[in-house]
């Protein structure tokens, strides 16, 4: 049975020639990057190298890139760094309420120690309202941290505009932008941002591998105390392999992105109509033109997600119910409950992300699979109640 | 050993992929029904008794996996059993027949118990029998987190 | 030019058969370990695999071992992770003045935040006195943490004896056993810890992950926030890379530790007896027993450090002045003066580590060739005056 | 810009690698010693001075890749230079000769402009001349961090 993997959004796999280029500094040019020999000396230059790529990617300076073991430190980072450096001086932070939890669990652990959160709420298509920001903003406020493009529904925000208040009312602007980068353009001067995270692993990099983004001059604390590495502002041996991989995949994205990013859009624009077509009581999540290239994302009416995942599964398709990160835990997702959808229909989502390996045949397979399962869970509902 | 990382047993997939005792039984003899959406998994369970032996049961189920493994498992268990035998099922005799749950799936486990439980008190309500009635345990809190950290 | 590579305790190359191991990881097997279906639940046990084969190596239980970005996030994530957690009931923590930058930086962090640190000196071999622990502990002391060998001097500590002295004052005990896992013996239960760093690219794993082993009811903080991998103690899509590669790494070195550390010695031992009889003015650094089994380091008198080096390096002799984290920053070793040196000998100290690939003629290749440059350094230095 | 992230440029290995000027000035007419061992560099210069020309200079270091090798760019860079001239040799001047220096390492080149300037002091001292001597910038913290933080 050939596999339809239709999970981009959560992991991609790592291109060849990421993983040719990583090789090298396994086994051959393994050494230490703060090493004094021009051994070690090469390792560093490895990374520099990738910093320039990953900086030309977003078009920021190279010394403004940052790496980390993930998406996950590079929010976490950016977070409490800002929060730690401002410390006596401003106390709040805005956030949304459908950040990934890399960002919304890292700004309940700041929370408890102190500084003062707001999440701001979102439409129903999943938009934060710029005009929330402005109002929620004060002489206070450090940090505003809004997601560039959402994980689970795919509903790109206002970064620009929202950049431009922050700016305004003298606060730093964190975006997360894991799902965009390599995707969609993102320029952290059209944006606008002081701090920008993204993720080696989405992609086509290697996992345990990211970067943040901090504009010159921007001021954040350290998480991760002990060495010099990365300009003293995060310790620990270079993870070398993993930046080479960042940097060749970040710069095979800028080649390759506009083209893949209009191939997806069919791709996406085929599944959603083809899937409304075939299949009755549909709720479609997220808005219908800002929205990532690759997202699809459902709500199956009467049926739960988990077991349309696993019944997919059985017939070799990987899609998620929710995010990931919360496919193996029981909350139903925080992102479609701001959005106002009713708790049965956040239950029933399912989220198809596409990408490289994507074709036509995929997509078909899906029309082919699913209908028959939704119905086979929907003969076994009790929220449809059978005619008698 | 070698598969203590999947989420489901073997047991509780072949219960999944291939549920037994779907549907509703027409003229049922008690009804149990436990859950709801917010918490995300339904389960109806319809019982038919002869002589105090039950002898079909059906059931219905919005939810994930393993909500539809231990529907499955939890009729297919009662059939056959008396009514004071079938209210003897725990919800961890369900999970083990299974060949047991992922810690944050026992609730489901719990949620078939009470939906049996439910529907034997049903009979026993139409029936009259109201001092064969135990205090429902159904719609409490069916989230059993896993407490255990560390 | 034939490469000497003696720097292993800076990092070490990763063994072609982990590479192997690690590769089906990247492009096949490459699922969210997150998701659902089986194709993420696969690479989910590889993870759980890889933690069974470290745990295996440090007589612990699987799920006591918690996989890190590295050996630097193990040590910030036990020391403020147990700071956090002990909070408003404990605010004391003991660790010594020689530990990695990794503890100290952290210790500082926590300092900073209101947590009292106790630094304990070391004898001139670099050692902790028990009895130091002893007098320094208090019903307030959350956590004591000495390193197991120190990777600059090589010296063992006693940790058994601090380990039941930390018990029984009611503190939990961390090592940073970065230096020791997969070279001597390391067993969680003799040594009495609550805690245990270490790191992949420093037993021919590779860069970018390590672990954190945590006894069943020790209770910490995360340091990561987001997602609920790790059991919720450490957010972020997991390296299944880089884990998988950590696990074989640290079977292979289960096997092969007892026999390559008896090789070690002879070669260590070696090369210290050579220096000694063909270079004057030489000061032999840690205990002379207790050490490391790879581990050289001298300081040469009337000569600095980081000119040797990059004499060495013209040489294709690979070695390091200090540690390999503070060879590219000014401040001369902590470790060595804590121990007493005067700063002019410590300014011109070599560490020498050596392994898996190090053989007796990259040995003779150090003799011929350092005399030399000790020699070249020599009739350049100021400290030495010539007769006239 | 392939090599920004290589600590030395290749003058200064070069330098480095075969240091001009190595040694002591017998009978020299000034000498300049500056840094200690704390801060794990230390500095002796040598000058030979006929009609307020330096005819040769040499030098002896104890220190990094950078001090040596700024000790031995400054050397090369006074001779056949008047007084006046060397005098204004900056720190910088002697890092740039050297293609730059990375920041953690220019404090080598204020030793070497230090060292220099002292020797210069020393030759007048030993003149008479004392008027003109200047204020010896010696013997200050030597250790320009890195401040470029961000
Ligand atoms: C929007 C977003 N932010 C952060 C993350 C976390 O990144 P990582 O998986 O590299 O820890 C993810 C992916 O899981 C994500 O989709
Ligand atoms: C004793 C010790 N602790 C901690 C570390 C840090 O580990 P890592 O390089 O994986 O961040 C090292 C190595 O640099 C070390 O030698």
């Amino acid at each position: 049975m050939k596999r339809v993997y239709l999970d981009y959004a959560a992991t991609t796999p790592t291109r060849p020639e990421v993983v040719e280029a990583m090789r090298p500094y396994f086994t051959e040019a393994f050494g230490n990057p703060s090493s004094l020999y021009s051994y070690g000396q090469e390792a560093k230059g490895a990374i520099e190298t990738a910093r320039t790529k990953v900086a030309a990617l977003i078009n920021a300076r190279a010394e403004e890139i940052l790496f980390t073991s993930g998406g996950t430190e590079a929010d976490n980072l950016a977070l409490v760094g800002v929060a730690y450096a401002s410390e006596g001086k401003k106390d709040h932070i805005i956030t949304s309420m459908i950040e990934h939890h890399a960002v919304l669990e890292t700004a309940k652990f700041l929370e408890k120690r102190g500084f003062k959160i707001t999440y701001l709420p979102v439409d129903a298509y999943g938009m934060v309202n710029p005009d929330d920001v402005r109002k929620a903003i004060t002489p206070k406020t450090a940090l505003v941290s809004i997601m560039h493009a959402n994980n689970e529904v795919g509903t790109i925000q206002p970064i620009e505009e929202i950049g431009q208040i922050a700016k305004d009312g003298g606060a730093y602007f964190h975006t997360d932008a894991v799902q965009t980068t390599g995707h969609i353009e993102v320029d952290v001067n059209k944006l606008g941002v002081n701090l920008l995270s993204m993720s080696a692993h989405k992609l086509y990099g290697p996992k345990g591998v990211g970067a943040l983004y901090v504009r010159k001059g921007t001021r954040i604390a350290s998480l991760m105390h002990g060495g010099e590495q990365e300009r003293r502002r995060r310790a620990g041996t270079e993870n070398v392999p993993g930046i080479v991989g960042l940097g060749v995949a970040a710069e095979l994205a800028g080649e390759e992105m506009r083209e893949e990013a209009e191939r997806l859009i069919g791709l996406r624009d085929r599944l959603t109509q083809g899937l409304m077509e075939r299949i009755e009581h549909l709720h479609y999540n997220g808005h219908p033109l800002k929205r990532l290239p690759n997202n699809v994302s459902i709500c199956v009416g009467f049926i739960e997600g988990e077991s349309m995942v696993l019944n997919l599964d059985l017939d070799g398709i990987c899609v998620s119910t929710g995010s990931a990160c919360s496919s193996a835990s029981l909350e139903p997702s925080h992102v479609l409950a701001a959005m106002g959808l009713p708790p049965e229909l956040v239950h029933g989502t399912l989220r198809f992300t596409m990408g490289k390996w994507t074709t036509e045949g995929d997509i078909e397979r899906v029309f082919e699979v699913l209908p028959k399962i939704v119905a086979k869970l929907r003969a076994m509902s009790p929220l449809l109640k059978s005619p008698r | 050993m070698s598969d203590v990382w999947r989420l489901y047993s073997t047991k509780v997939m072949e219960h999944f992929k291939d549920p037994r005792n779907v549907g509703e039984i027409e003229n049922a003899d008690g009804v149990g029904h436990v859950g709801n959406p917010v918490c995300g998994d339904i389960m109806e369970l319809y019982i038919k008794v002869d002589k105090g032996i039950i002898t079909d049961a059906k059931f219905k189920t919005f939810g994930c996996g393993a909500a539809i493994a231990t529907s499955s498992m939890v009729t297919e268990m009662v059939k056959g059993k008396t009514l004071d035998e079938a209210l003897k099922i725990t919800n961890a005799a369900v999970a083990e027949a299974l060949d047991g749950l992922p810690s944050v799936k026992m609730h489901c486990s719990v949620l078939a118990e009470d939906a049996l439980k439910l529907a034997i008190n049903d009979y026993y309500k139409r029936q009259g029998m109201v001092s064969k009635v135990v205090v429902p345990e159904a719609e409490h809190d069916h989230h059993i987190h896993d407490e255990e950290e560390n």
